[in-house]
Order: structure tokens, then C-alpha cells, then sequence
């Protein structure tokens, strides 16, 4: 499989919509569990992605200079929880695909796999505490044992994209440990981690993204 | 919710762009970044700097607490939300005068993320000694056994005035941290919300609660609090607010206090002025001797209903800081 | 509206209680009238005394600016109505230094009817001359025609600060009065109201507004104002009010003002700076000169939403009042 | 016919709770026009008023005496406008029965006589001004002629009492002129204003009490 530069920026592209449409839904969650910003917050920090993709990103082939810049602009506009995880995903990710134009499914693979260290390694959070790093951690698990196995980039995916969900799921049951709502105690159980479901949802958008691109090719 | 504003989105920066118009004797906005902001003032070569910062929509925090004897700057965050590095990175160097800056904070995952980046970067990238203390006074936040999980409310007040006093006094920056540090393990706070604030760019109340409702321990950006029950007397809320901080705090008869009732942004003073009453009744029926009071908006959530009562337990240092004179465009102490 | 009170009919007592609790290096209430307080701190034989005052709910209006630089006194009326004429008299007698006593209020029916009385019994019963100034700046309240009608609402402040400095300063009674009226005479407000306080006593809005509306020109009791329309922006919103002002008071190029964006209760400063933002440009197109700036919650209404924006056009005598320090426990100035 | 100090307490005592019944329609009736206070500053007034005819003057023999504690007493509970209106209008009052332990028909209107003399001066309105003027001008007017006319207290009063009931009326359609309500021009027309209300009601509380001591008394 081949993945360009262009198609890099078109997914991050369709990030920024998925995240307008799901605003709304991210601040719900975080409203019963924290401070009520998680889907604002996600949205400042795609619109600046956006505003970059369509300037300074507009004629940068480097997939790597792509996920840099994607990652620091989203650290500045937004700070917060999310800005220094995200941030630093992007950054060990671009580090993989670091002066290529063209990715293949290994530098993709490697891409995630990254990216999901690199969060969970900046957050210090482990499974259970109700975080993104839930959906994150079994994703990144089971990306790197099926890549391993079956050496083709989108089966693995799909099935670490499943992985994520049922992680995502889970914070339903569990009480807050990280963050800000991590005083809520008992009360946080019954509502999914807002942080765990953007962090699906992005990832979700990707295979769909590959997947469509696959199927055009065929 | 509504709301005296232009485009939701532009908030911040035409708040901040109208506080430094309003204040022009007292702060200025960095050229190389609008969310960092630093005192107009002179200040003394060898002066440890003491930056503050947190998301906006706490105001006077932490933007009103830039001046003479509290901070020399501050970074701003969107609302609720922690700076990023950059600003932070901005005002250290614009306010480090050679012996180093003090971070002060509260305890966030967010915070702790931007404030422990930028750090990083001021150590590596511009050699300038940072060093942090994070406020942890929130004692509904965590049990007493994981404190240091603890978040950061109106306590913070007393650690930035605390901190700003000793690096005036010409501390060097280990002795300014120890003693924000001090500051803070001598601070409790507990609050209760009433009603809701609402985000400029979401307008939804940041928490739903009954018309007959309150709730004890609410966070200061709506996270819900430990228990939510029937809405009681004024008397009885600061009898279980100073309850919950007498059961965590040592204080013994003739300890001596600072106290702070603060308004969470929407309550009268004249309500915080019937707390205080009732606070300082209890205070005196157990021997302990309130050195000085504060009772006002100290540390808000946008329009939120509520308040929290915040003590600090002094000993001699701690009561100089608390003597200190400031000068601040959104407070002032002669 | 849900308040952190005790039984409704206790709220201005317990208020006053912790008040004098909360500050008494600041103020000290009367033995002989729980409604009257005076400043704690000594005040020179011979100076003019200052002593304002008017219903309570309008915190840090009128009890917080009892200090140095400020008022020698307060007498504290119910919520939203005049004191009577004893706690009146009980201040005027404590202040009195041998210079007389200047009366500072505003214009409205009921504090007219008992300032004037116990200005009477001042100068019949107790041989004290007293002279008063009457604060009308509220633009919204009678036509320009009818100027002497017009109520007093957050110039106040403005009127309370030239006449505190003046009378620190040694002038007589007939010039501390003199200035004050000039203070007025040269002061111009004009508020919106976005959202409704409640009466402890009653629970219910103080006016009936839509989700979407504002109310220009509102009293700061809740007095319907001059015109309700739908809620614009912050901008739109400055915009008016300054227009409203400039369109009442002469002010060219070059002219000094000083500028207060005052909140009536619930608007969190965030939206006052935003306001602020607004005013500033237009002042400065029109080339007048901002000398100092003041933002926050000066004179409120309870828990009322919206806020006001108040010039005071300065001469050299005036800059001189805004320059004065001043230390009350609700606002201080270095 | 006789009027006692015993009876002239029991009066006082029927407003408190007459004014205790009508606290929120004359509140409501402030909210539209005014700060929405009326009831309470009255509530709190005539509360004081009950305190004291159940302390210091329960053993008080001289009805000028107790009209002026009434007075007196009702102006430190409240201040406000209605407070030196009402004071004033009461210890008016009293001179014209001082040293009186029974009163006639004759101190009787010239005692409601002097009381609403008292309070015009005192707050300087005139009728039209939407003010509680608008109820005692014609009050006072009709008494002082219908008093002269029959020479007989309950008859004068009682046309009184409905010529203020006109002027109280009449307010309705006035624009509101002195007071905290007058910025509210052309919009205040169309609700009655609440200090003529309450004024009404306390001359009509007087008028159905002497009239049910005079059947009882037949
Ligand atoms: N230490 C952490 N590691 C991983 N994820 C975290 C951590 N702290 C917080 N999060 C995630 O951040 C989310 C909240 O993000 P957001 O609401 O945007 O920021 P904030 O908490 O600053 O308001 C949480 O739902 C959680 O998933
Ligand atoms: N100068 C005046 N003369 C007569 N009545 C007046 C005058 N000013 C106000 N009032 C009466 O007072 C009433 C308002 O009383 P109240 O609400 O108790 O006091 P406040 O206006 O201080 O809130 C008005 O409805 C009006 O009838
Ligand atoms: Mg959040
Ligand atoms: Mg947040
Ligand atoms: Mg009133
Ligand atoms: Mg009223």
C-alpha cells in the first residue's frame, strides 16, 4: 500500500470535520465528568491544524515536517490536557516517517505505534484510570502484535481500531483517576471518558480514511 | 447563559487586549505572544521571577495578580484550560533577571503538562533555572492519604502572595519555592457551587443541579463536587466547608490564620460577608486568631454560584508574606 | 434565585456582622446604631467628614469604601432602600471633627427625604453643619432637560473618591462639596441589564427579561430602563452606552476622562475587559484621553446581570482626586 | 362616638396583618414600577410597629404618644421612601391628639387630616405624580369638605376613603414622575402604582374598622 503526503493532510483534513460534527457530544461527556471543554478544545485545535494545512502545510511534502507542525499548532492553540498528549504524539510519530513523501503500511504501523507511546509516556496514565490512554493502550497492543503476525497494514488496524473501542467502552464502568474530574469518585461511573473517545475517534477516522482509499484502488 | 461578548471564539484575546489597555501603568503584553503578559514595572536585577498561570475565566486569576509583591508574569490559557508552553516560555524569559523563575500553579494534568514542558524548554533551550510549586488546597478533591493528588482552587491565592512577598523580600529561587510550597501544605480549602457557569462557546450550564440543590465540594471549573444535597443555611455551609478543613488540618487554640471566603463569580458579597460571619464564629469558638481576612471574587469560574472558604495556617514567615504590600491592577494591598 | 443566606430578614445585619468581623483594623460599627460604621483608624481634628451611604445590596457600594481616602463613615439602609435618619445622624456625629460633615448619596426620593432629615436634626440637635452633594449620573434616568431629576448609580464611585481626596487634602466643607459636585456635574453613566437580581425577602426577578433580550439603561435596582431590545454584542453594547454618554456631556480632543466599567453583580470581569476593549477605541478615535481606568464590580445590584460604563471628565483639580491612594476593605488604591 | 387608645392600638395591629396579606401584591406591584420592594419595606415597618405595641407601648395611655412611637418606629425599621412619608404623616397626626386617652369624631379627621398633610409636605409630589399623593390629596380634600358638611367622622370618611380609591385607580394610566420608578416613563403606564395602594388600604383598614365597632356598638 501507498499513502501520500496529500493523503496525510486530506485524513488530518477530515479530522477537523469529524471533530465539528462531534463537538458537541465530546462537551457532554466531559460536562457530567470534568470542566465541559473537551469538544471545544479538540475543535480550537483542528481549526488551527486547519488554518496551517491550508498555509504554511499547503506545499510541504515532508510527512514528517506535516505531523510536526500538525502537532505543535495544536499544542498552541489549545494547551490544556490534550495539547502537550497530542502534541507529543505527533511529534515521536513524525519522527518514524521523518523525509518521506510516500508511506508504506510498515511506516504507517510505525506511525501509530508512536504516537500512542508518545501520549501515554507524556500523560504517565495507565489502563483503568479513565483516560484516553484507555482507548490508546490495547490499540497500540494489538496494532503491534497484528502488524507482527500479519505484516499487512490494514487487517492490523482494523483490528486495533476494535481494540480501542472496547477500551473506550470500558472507561464507562470506571472511576476517574487522571485529569479533572478525577475527584468525582464514584459519581464519574456510567459516562464514557471524553478523552478515550476523541482519541477512538480519530483513529476510527483513519481506517475508514485507508479503508475508502483501498477500495478506490481496487 | 448570556453573555456580554463579540464572536465566542475571540474571547480571550479581547480580554486580555482590554485588560492591558485598562491597566496600562501596571501590565504588558509580550510581542511574542498575546497570552503572555508581564508586569510594566521595573524590576531588580537578582529578583527571582514568580509566573502564574492557568486557563482563563478565573479572573481576577491569574492575569489580575500580575504586580508589585505577587507576580512578575503570567501565561493564559484558553478558558479552562492550561497555557501551552509557548506563552509560558515567553514570560520566563521576559521576567527571569538572572536568578531564576518560579513556576506557581495549580495542580491540573493539563497544567502539570505545559508548565512541566516549558520548564524543560527554559532549562534547555535558554538556561534559565525553573523551578515549580503547585497549589493542592482543594481538600474535596482527594482523600487526605493521595494529597498530592489534590487540585488547586482559591488556595492559590495564598501561595502567589506568598511566593511574590519573599522573592520581593530577595529570596533566592529554592527559598521562594519552599516557602510557596510552605504556603500551600498550610492551606485547605473547601467550596460549594449553587449554580452553574456556562462556556462562551458551548453556552451550556457546566453542570445541571436542582433548583433546590447544592453542592459541597465542586471543582472550580464545574467538575462535580463529592455530594450534592438539599441547599442549606449559610450558617450550616460554612460550618461543614471549615468542618471538612478543621477534620485535615491541624490548628490548635491561638494558631493563627489567614482566611479567604472567596465568590465563585455570580455570588453578592453580601452573601460571602454572611458566610464570613458564621466562619468567624467558629474560628473563635476554637481559640484560633484570624490574622487577616479576604472576602471577595479571588479565583472565579465565569458566573459561577458559590463560594469556598480557604484558610492558611501561619507561622511567622508566612504572616510577613501576608503583611506584604501589593499592587496588582485586580488586587491591591497597602 | 438560590442564596447562601440564613432567614431572609437577617441578611443586611449578619452582612454588616462579618463585615466589621472581617476588617476591623479597617472599620468599626457603632455601639449606639448597628447601621452605622466608621473608619477604625484615626482621623485628624479638623478634617471634613465624609459619609456616604444608601441601600444595601450594592456591595462593595456603600459600606466597602469606608477608608482612608474615602468616606469617614457609612449609614447602611435596607436592601435597595435609604437608611433612616438615626444611623445617619449616629455617623455624623462620630465623624464630625469640628469642619462638618459632607453628605454623598444619590438621587433618589427616599435617601433625599433622610439625608435631608438628618441633615436637619445635624444642625438642630447636635449643632453640626452638614452639607450634602447629590450623585445623578445615570443618563438613562431623566432627559438632559431635566438633569436634576436624574438618579445616581455607579459615578457615584467617581463622586465618593474626588470628595474622599479632597477632604484628606484640608479643604473646607463648602469645597469639599463643591468638589464633589463638580465631580458630578462632570460624571455621566449609562448601564444594560442582561439578567435580573431577586429580593432575599421576595425570590422573585426583579424584572422579567427574555432569554434573549437586554434592557438598556436599567436602574441598579432593577428599575425598568429606556428601551428593551434583543441582546446584541459586547461591541454593539459599548458602543450604545459610550454613544449615549458623548451624546450628553461635551468632550473634545484631548480631554482627560477617567473610565469606569462597572458590573452590576453576576458579569464576570472577563466580559467587563471585553467591554472595556470597546470603549477604549472608541475613546480613542475621538482622540479623548483615557487617565486611569477602572473595571470590575464598583457598585452592583445583587446578583444582576449587565454593567455600566461611567466618564468622569477631569480638570487638573479632578486628575488630582484620581491620583489619591486610598485603603477601604473593598477597594484600595496605591 | 368614641374612639379609644386601646382601640387605636387594635387598629394599628389589623394593618400589620392586612399589610402582612398584601406583602407580595404590593411587591409585584414595585417589581413593574420600581425595585420591587414595596411589600417587604411595609412588612418590615409594620412588624416593627407590632413589636412595639406589644412592648413599649402596651401600658401607653396617650394616643398622640402612641402615634408618634408608630411613626417613629416605622422610620428606623425602614428608612426608604415610604419611611419619613409615613412618619412625618403619623406624628402630624399625633399633635392634633396628644395627652388623649379617647378621641371623637373631631380628632379623628383632623387627625387623618393632618396625617396626609404630613405626608405631602414631606415627599412635596403632587397629584398626577403617580404617587401615593395621587391617593391622599383627594382623600384629604373630601374630609376636610365632607367633615365640615355632616359634622359626622364615619360618613366624611368613608367618602374619602372612596374618593382615594379613585385616586388610587387613576394612577394606573399616569406616567410615573417622582420616586425610583420615574426613569420609566411612558412604560409605567398601566400598573398602579404600589405606594398609593398601600396608602388606600391603610385608610380603608381604618374606614371597615371603626365601621364594625360602630354596628357592634349599635
Ligand atoms: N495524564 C493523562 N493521560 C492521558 N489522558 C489524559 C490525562 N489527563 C487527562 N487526559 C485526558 O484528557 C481528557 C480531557 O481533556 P480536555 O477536557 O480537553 O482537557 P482539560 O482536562 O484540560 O479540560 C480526559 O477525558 C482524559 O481522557
Ligand atoms: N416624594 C414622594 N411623595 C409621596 N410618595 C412618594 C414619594 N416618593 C415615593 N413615593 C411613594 O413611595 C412608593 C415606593 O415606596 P417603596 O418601594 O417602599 O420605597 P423605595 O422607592 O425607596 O423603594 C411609591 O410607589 C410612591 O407611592
Ligand atoms: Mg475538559
Ligand atoms: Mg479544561
Ligand atoms: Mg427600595
Ligand atoms: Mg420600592
Amino acid at each position: 500500500m501507498e499513502f501520500t503526503v496529500s493523503e496525510l493532510k486530506e485524513y488530518f483534513n477530515s479530522v477537523v470535520n469529524m471533530i465539528e460534527e462531534q463537538k458537541d457530544y465530546l462537551c457532554e461527556l466531559d460536562r457530567k465528568l470534568g470542566d465541559g471543554d473537551h469538544g471545544v478544545t479538540m475543535s480550537i485545535g483542528w481549526q488551527a491544524i486547519k488554518e496551517s494545512l491550508n498555509n504554511e502545510l499547503l506545499n510541504e511534502e515532508d510527512c514528517g515536517k506535516v505531523s510536526i507542525k500538525v502537532g505543535k499548532t495544536f499544542l498552541s492553540a489549545v494547551g490544556s490536557s490534550v495539547g502537550p498528549l497530542y502534541a507529543t504524539g505527533f511529534m515521536r510519530g513524525a519522527k518514524v516517517i521523518k523525509n518521506k513523501t510516500v508511506l508504506n503500511g510498515e511506516d504507517l504501523a510505525q506511525f501509530w505505534l508512536a504516537f500512542g507511546k508518545g501520549v501515554k509516556e507524556r500523560g504517565q496514565a495507565d489502563v483503568g484510570d479513565k483516560t484516553m490512554i484507555d482507548t490508546l493502550e490495547p490499540f497500540v497492543n494489538v496494532l503491534e502484535e497484528k502488524f507482527n503476525d500479519y505484516q499487512e497494514f490494514l487487517s492490523a488496524f482494523s483490528e486495533a481500531v476494535d481494540a480501542g473501542e472496547e477500551g473506550m467502552k470500558s472507561t464507562k464502568d470506571l472511576t476517574s483517576k487522571k485529569g479533572r474530574s478525577s475527584r468525582l469518585g464514584e459519581r464519574s461511573i456510567g459516562v464514557q471518558d471524553p478523552g478515550a473517545t476523541s482519541a477512538y475517534l480519530i483513529l476510527n477516522e483513519f481506517f475508514n480514511f485507508v479503508k475508502s482509499r483501498s477500495v478506490q484502488a481496487n | 447563559m448570556k453573555k456580554l461578548i463579540n464572536n465566542p471564539k475571540d474571547v480571550v484575546e479581547e480580554m486580555v487586549g482590554g485588560y492591558v489597555k485598562a491597566h496600562p501603568s501596571y501590565v504588558k503584553q509580550l510581542p511574542e505572544n498575546e497570552r503572555s503578559i508581564v508586569t510594566a514595572r521595573k524590576t531588580r536585577e537578582g529578583k527571582v521571577g514568580v509566573l502564574i498561570g492557568g486557563g482563563s475565566g478565573h479572573e481576577p486569576g491569574f492575569m489580575g495578580y500580575v504586580g508589585e509583591g505577587m507576580a512578575d508574569g503570567v501565561a493564559i490559557g484558553n478558558i479552562f484550560a492550561s497555557p501551552s508552553p509557548d506563552p509560558i516560555l515567553e514570560v520566563t524569559k521576559a521576567i527571569d533577571k538572572g536568578a531564576g523563575v518560579a513556576y506557581l500553579y495549580g495542580n491540573y494534568a493539563g497544567d502539570v503538562m505545559n508548565f512541566g514542558m516549558a520548564a524543560e524548554m527554559a532549562d534547555l533551550e535558554e538556561d534559565i533555572r525553573v523551578k515549580a510549586a503547585l497549589a493542592t488546597d482543594d481538600v474535596a478533591s482527594a482523600l487526605k492519604e493521595e494529597k498530592e493528588k489534590r487540585r488547586g482552587i482559591a488556595g492559590e491565592f495564598f501561595v502567589f502572595k506568598a511566593a511574590g512577598a519573599v522573592a520581593d523580600f530577595g529570596y533566592n529561587l529554592n527559598d521562594v519555592i519552599r516557602v510557596a510550597q510552605k504556603a500551600n501544605e498550610n492551606t485547605r480549602s473547601m467550596g460549594v457551587g449553587l449554580s452553574p457557569c456556562s462556556l462562551p462557546q458551548t453556552g451550556e450550564p457546566s453542570f445541571d443541579i436542582g433548583d433546590d440543590e447544592m453542592e459541597i465540594g465542586l471543582g472550580h471549573h464545574g467538575e462535580p463536587g463529592i455530594e450534592k444535597g438539599v441547599i442549606e443555611t449559610a450558617d450550616k455551609v460554612a460550618e461543614r466547608l471549615v468542618h471538612d478543613i478543621l477534620a485535615d488540618i491541624e490548628l490548635n487554640k491561638g494558631d493563627k490564620v489567614a482566611v479567604l471566603v472567596n465568590g465563585l463569580g455570580s455570588t453578592p458579597r453580601m452573601e460571602l460577608y454572611i458566610i464570613f460571619r458564621r466562619v468567624e464564629q467558629i474560628l473563635n469558638e476554637n481559640g484560633i486568631v484570624i490574622y487577616r481576612s479576604y472576602v471577595g471574587d479571588y479565583i472565579t469560574s465565569l458566573e459561577m454560584g458559590g463560594c469556598s472558604v480557604t484558610l492558611m495556617k501561619l507561622d511567622e514567615e508566612l504572616e510577613r508574606t501576608i503583611d506584604h504590600s501589593v499592587d496588582c491592577p485586580m488586587f491591591v494591598q497597602k
